[in-house]
């Protein structure tokens, strides 16, 4: 029988997330892992904005804020639990994204990234200066999911970073999952025809402004989802989360790995996440050797990691 | 029988060049009407603004009874009217399946929640689609080609392509701009079959074409532009003996070849 | 009255820094359709190369002259190390490697200078100049008059020679540009090498105002960036205005309504401006071909 | 493609561990904002710690043993923080660690280090970092809150009560100015003008022309730090306002003088530590020979003049050094009762005496109200 796509991706991310523990030299590397898996859920959604629908945001971080202080508010303001409050995040996040979507997702290319852009500086800037609501840029705590004592209670023993390591691993299948059921749908079609030729797929019937919006919120969706769940795991947030970097650094992600490609996002991700810890060993050159990565990566590998080496091997198939 | 298609009194200008002035024609189903002229005459432009991408300054398109002037394409689409293009608009990355798939996005106006999760509705309208598109490769011949990604196939298939992208909306009204541009002797004859058989089935054919031959061979009626305006009209036997035309074509030869198709 | 000077000569003064580097950010986008974020760098190695050569005992002009020069030397190496080899590449992908290579350059920077602020002394001295009530520093003037000049020498570039012309057909169709003979990859080093060069003299004219470090850099970009958009990227004169109102915005937001919010104000009216004109507002209006 | 990605995370496992190979040293970690953002504050942090260890190994150690300091750049970033503050734990399995040159990266140690019970001298200045008291925590800077009772003590003293603020939106300026909004009623000093301007801004005239219209305002305060505050005094004398004016420890240091220029800088006092005024130093002075000998070993080895942070950093080298000195064994629980068992050390920033209700053990006597004349720091009192 043939595996399909889809499956395959699911799988090889099940035996990475369920396999990599053996062979870690220690209880950090559960950090990372979880740190990585966070990272994607928010690539993911770029893959779906960028990759299936073609595009830009320079602004998702502030989705990724509002999901990270709504756990870090709603349980103190509004008495909600945090689990619950990683849902109102990603609604807010949703309705917010909807509301921005609608005017700017006109505009094209370079505008379209500047008005993204104004979106998470906006967002950000109210996160560091309403501090009589967010405590301001030096940030604010976050409750305990309770999720782990949880767990436990039903036999396990999971240290911290272990229950997030694999929780974050479950999210992250859960969404791979979703994006790819959404890359084979009319939908997803839909959004890969605008991306293709947006005056083609108009003619073909595609409603181009609504595709559009519904890509943009259901990537806003995803990064907000991945907001909470570092909140939640750092169990602290501060508006860093919604800067200007942290937006590039999901696009980044995605275009690293290979924007087309959910499992590319993972290794973007995973890439992406690793590089600072292994860029330690420069020290002080590790800006320098940063930049110098990413520039190297768009110049040779301009389809990213994934595609570019999975031309590779077919190309030496045929 | 009665007109599906009417254009009247059409109009666009660039930067004060008036680019389209004053066309009018009517289309009946099943008729195939082509609309000629030399290069830059404003046919391309005339095609957009009956299939909504640009917004014409004067004049109205009306389809079915329906004034549809300035509507949005994808508005159009889902009242019967379905385009290819001059300079094809594949979307490369995807397959030539999808890419025909794509055509049946109307018919499958299902919730995205259902596509996100996989829902039994969104895999039984995939499955129609897929049927679909298939049975449309297979029409247009490109049923083996089916899993290959579409940026890479020759010019010619990818008109096909197009055109079946076009049928799978179930057009009422199909534009087809320079189907045969490019093609050779037999993929333009093929081509020549397919729009008299989608004709025939009663889909009334706009049809852009340098191919004299062609536009000889298959049209009902025949509208000539030339910079922009209507100068003749008929069947192809009357116009190709108008002398306005003759002189059109000859003045068109010397003049250096303009950019807009 | 007096109070509304002072908010519009502090407006103006940043203003003029921005509409520099929005100047920047034109050309090069003119010359290949790339937005160049690492501009901002340029800004900040004007001032750097200025403060180290003038620390190293080199006089002021001589030392602003070494910075253009130097740093358009980057920039043209830029042009061939990261541009050239990714001609063609997605928008996306052009953003990474232009952000690549200003984190690149910050990189550097930390290690060739350091990580503290510096600054050198004004061009003609600290004496505030009073006007009706109000004062602006001599330097502002520089900072004023730098920004006029470039627009003034850009815009007969682009309109009176030949050279400028070239680079505007290459910017609308490389390859006629080509095939009537214009050099593209000339066009190209020369956009580079002046884009930086107006950075680089943003940062030497802005330095003894501004205070200089090596992360200052992303900073102007943004706000640079903005204004050319706000302006309609790709023309000069929309770069100078957008520079100069997202000056004005600000400062004028900080004075009547809120200092915290003056940045927000400035996004505001940029997000309000594309919705009512996609293409900023002088921007060429784009149509789609098919 | 499974077997490229297992070979890349090997390839990145095998790099990672290379630095933790277990060699018989005490090791101590530090995790300091050396760029980014908060880059002016942590520079001279990461470069006194460096300085500091090679200084001690040449002289033999602690008690023969050497000390390895691992040190990570976190940008300011608190995620990265707590993602380094995990490594040091886990991986490189230190004793102890100092850091967290802000306060957001500082909480995220915090809560990483009392997790897994290992002392950490925190460099930042927010009170919540030691109130309530946690257990392996400690910091060695004044409060934000110290800051501005130090300064509108003297405010006071002048007789004014009309007071308006300036504030930079980094953190370090938000805090100050919210904990001095907090206190400034205690000194019957009312707050008329209350403006900020964002750590990048060029130009403050608009800021301060409004603050200076405001009717009956007496004096200014800064909070702030990195080049801000030095643009703000540029502007302060552009727009000749002749009011009273104070910065914060936050500017603490000869750069700033030199940035905003002598002239400008005229008569700004400022909350500083003895560090900034060795030589006016009585020879008495406890502080003194610490005080000398640090600015001479930073000066000397960096070109550079001595602020502030750097002595912060000094103070938890110099604290956390004498506790492994004093105990018996290296496990953290032994650490952290000896650090808790300090007592009348002199820092560079104040004599320090922690107790377990105390984990700065400062008071406000170590801030030292300064004067900038002609160009140079002087003791007000």
């Amino acid at each position: 029988m043939r595996i399909s796509p889809k499956t395959a991706t699911l799988l090889v991310l099940a035996v990475l997330v369920a396999l990599s523990p053996f062979f870690f030299p220690s209880n950090f590397y559960y950090r990372i892992g979880s740190l990585m898996f966070v990272n994607a859920i928010a690539v993911i959604g770029i893959v779906i904005l960028t990759g299936y629908a073609g595009q830009i945001s320079l602004g998702h971080a502030g989705f990724a804020g509002i999901g990270a202080y709504a756990c870090a508010l709603a349980p103190v303001h509004l008495g909600l639990h945090p689990g619950i409050a990683v849902f109102l995040g990603a609604a807010i996040s949703g309705v917010l994204a909807w509301m921005v979507g609608r005017p700017i997702l006109r505009l094209k290319g370079y505008y379209l990234g500047v008005a993204t852009l104004g979106f998470g500086i906006l967002v950000s800037m109210i996160l560091t200066n309403e501090r009589d609501l967010t405590r301001g840029p030096d940030g604010i705590d976050v409750p305990d999911l309770g999720l782990r004592a949880l767990v436990n209670g039903l036999g396990l023993n999971l240290s911290n970073g272990q229950f997030w390591y694999f929780f974050s691993g479950i999210c992250m299948i859960l969404g791979a999952w979703i994006a790819l059921n959404l890359f084979n749908s009319p939908a997803g079609r839909a959004l890969r025809a605008l991306h293709g030729s947006e005056v083609a797929a108009r003619t073909v019937g595609v409603d181009v402004a609504r595709m559009k919006l519904q890509a943009f919120v259901i990537s806003a969706v995803y990064a907000s989802i991945s907001g909470s769940l570092l909140a939640l795991q750092n169990r602290f947030v501060s508006p860093d989360i919604a800067g200007f970097m942290h937006s590039i650094e999901m696009v980044t992600m995605a275009v690293l790995g290979g924007v087309g490609s959910v499992l590319g996002a993972v290794i973007g991700a995973g890439i992406l996440t690793l590089l600072p810890q292994v860029l330690t060993i420069f020290a002080e050159y590790e800006q320098l050797v940063l930049g110098l990565v990413m520039m190297l990566v768009m110049i040779f590998l301009r389809e990213g990691l994934l595609p570019s080496i999975l031309k590779r091997f077919r190309g030496r198939d045929e | 029988m009665s007109e599906l298609l009417s254009i009247e009194g059409l109009g666009i200008s660039f930067g004060g060049v008036k680019a389209v002035h004053d066309v009018s024609f009517k289309v009946k189903p099943g008729e195939i009407v082509s609309v000629i002229g030399p290069n830059g005459a404003g046919k391309t432009t005339l095609f957009n603004m009956i299939s909504g991408i640009y917004r014409p300054e004067t004049g109205r398109v009306v389809l079915n009874g329906e004034d549809v002037t300035g509507m949005e394409p994808h508005l159009l689409a889902r009242r019967g009217m379905s385009r290819t293009f001059q300079n094809l608009q594949i979307f490369q990355s995807m397959t030539v399946l999808e890419n025909a798939i794509t055509g049946y996005h109307l018919q499958e106006s299902g919730s995205v929640l259902a596509d996100l999760f996989n829902l039994p509705a969104s895999r039984r309208r995939a499955r129609e689609a897929e049927a679909g598109a298939r049975r449309l490769l297979e029409r247009v011949g490109l049923e083996r080609a089916a899993e290959r990604e579409a940026g890479n196939l020759s010019y010619g298939s990818l008109k096909r392509l197009e055109i079946a992208r076009a049928l799978a909306l179930g057009p009422k009204v199909l534009l087809l701009d320079e189907p045969a541009a490019g093609c050779n002797a037999v993929e333009t004859e093929e081509i020549d079959h397919l729009i008299a058989e989608v004709a025939a089935s009663g889909v009334a054919i706009l049809l852009v074409e340098h191919d004299m031959k062609m536009v000889m061979r298959i049209s009902n009626h025949i509208v000539v532009l030339d910079h922009g305006e209507k100068i003749a009209e008929g069947d192809p036997a009357t116009v190709s003996r108008n002398p306005a035309v003759i002189a059109a074509y000859l003045g068109a030869e010397a003049e250096a070849e303009h950019a807009d198709g | 009255m007096s109070e509304l000077l002072q908010f519009l000569f502090s407006g103006v003064t940043v203003g003029a820094v921005y509409a520099l580097v929005a100047l920047g950010f034109t050309i090069i986008y003119n010359a290949s359709d790339v937005v160049n974020f690492a501009q901002g760098e340029f800004v900040m190695l004007g001032g750097m190369i200025t403060w180290a050569a003038h620390a190293a005992g080199l006089p002021l002009p001589l030392a602003a002259l070494s910075a253009i020069v130097i740093t358009s030397a980057i920039g043209v190496a830029m042009n061939k190390l990261a541009i050239e080899p990714a001609r063609g590449a997605p928008v996306v992908s052009l953003i990474i490697i232009t952000i690549g290579a200003s984190i690149f350059i910050q990189g550097a920077a930390q290690i060739v200078f350091d990580k503290q602020i510096h600054s050198f002394p004004a061009f003609s001295g600290d004496a505030p100049l009073r006007v009706g009530g109000a004062t602006i520093l001599p330097q502002s003037l520089w900072v004023l008059g730098g920004a006029v000049v470039v627009f003034v020498g850009l815009w007969v570039f682009f309109t009176r020679t030949l050279l400028g012309r070239a680079v505007l057909a290459t910017s609308n169709n490389r390859l006629a540009a080509q095939l009537v003979g214009i050099n593209t990859n000339f066009v190209m080093t020369l956009s580079f090498a002046l884009s930086a060069g107006i950075g680089a003299l943003a940062g030497a004219l802005a330095t003894p105002i501004t205070l200089t470090a090596y992360n200052v850099g992303i900073g102007f970009a943004l706000k640079g960036f903005a204004g050319a958009m706000l302006g309609g990227m790709g023309n000069p004169k929309g770069a100078l205005v957008g520079g100069f109102l997202i000056g004005l915005i600000e400062a004028l937001t900080a004075g009547y309504l809120s200092s915290t919010y003056k940045d927000a104000a400035a996004f505001v009216v940029i997000l309000l401006v594309l919705f009512f004109m996609p293409q900023g507002l002088f921007g060429r209006k784009s149509t789609d071909r098919v | 493609m499974k077997k490229t990605l297992s070979t890349t995370a090997l390839a990145a496992i095998v790099a990672l561990g290379a630095g933790s190979a277990a060699l018989a040293e005490i090791r101590i970690g530090a995790s300091i904002s050396a760029t980014g953002p908060a880059a002016f504050l942590g520079d001279p942090e990461a470069k006194t710690l460096e300085l500091l260890v090679e200084e001690l190994n040449a002289a033999g150690g602690i008690d023969g043993e050497n000390l390895r300091l691992v040190m990570y750049d976190d940008g300011g970033d608190p995620n990265r923080a707590r993602t380094f503050a995990t490594r040091l734990i886990e991986d490189d399995e230190v004793v102890a660690i100092i850091g967290g040159t802000t306060t957001g990266t500082t909480m995220s140690i915090l809560a990483v280090a009392e997790d897994a019970e290992v002392p950490f001298i925190s460099l930042a200045g927010a009170i919540e970092i030691i109130d309530p008291v946690r257990p392996y925590t400690f910091k060695t800077p004044h409060t934000d809150r110290m800051a501005c009772q130090k300064i509108f003590e003297d405010i006071q003293a002048r007789g004014f009560t009309r007071v308006g603020m300036i504030s930079g939106t980094d953190g370090f300026g938000a805090s100050m100015q919210a904990q001095c909004k907090q206190v400034i009623g205690d000194y019957g000093i009312e707050l008329v003008a209350d403006e900020t301007y964002n750590p990048t801004d060029a130009d403050m005239t608009a800021q301060l022309t409004k603050i200076r219209n405001t009717a009956g305002i007496e004096a200014i305060v800064n909070p702030g730090f990195g080049q801000g505050p030095s643009i703000v005094t540029r502007n302060y004398k552009q727009l000749a306002i002749d009011l009273p004016f104070y910065q914060s420890h936050g500017v603490a240091s000869d750069g700033f003088i030199e940035l905003a220029g002598a002239d400008a800088a005229e008569g700004i006092r400022l909350p500083g530590t003895a560090l900034l005024v060795a030589n006016l130093l009585a020879e008495d002075d406890p502080q003194k020979p610490v005080v000398d000998a640090y600015k001479t070993a930073y000066e000397s080895h960096t070109n550079s003049s001595v602020g502030t942070f750097g002595g912060y950093a000094h103070d938890a080298f110099l604290i956390l050094t004498e506790a492994l000195g004093r105990a018996d064994a290296t496990d953290p629980a032994s650490i952290r009762d000896e650090i808790e068992a300090t007592e009348g050390l002199a820092g560079t920033t104040g004599i320090y005496t922690f107790t377990p209700e105390d984990h700065l053990g400062l008071d406000l006597s170590a801030f030292r109200m300064l004067e900038i004349r002609d160009g140079a720091w002087t003791l007000v009192d």
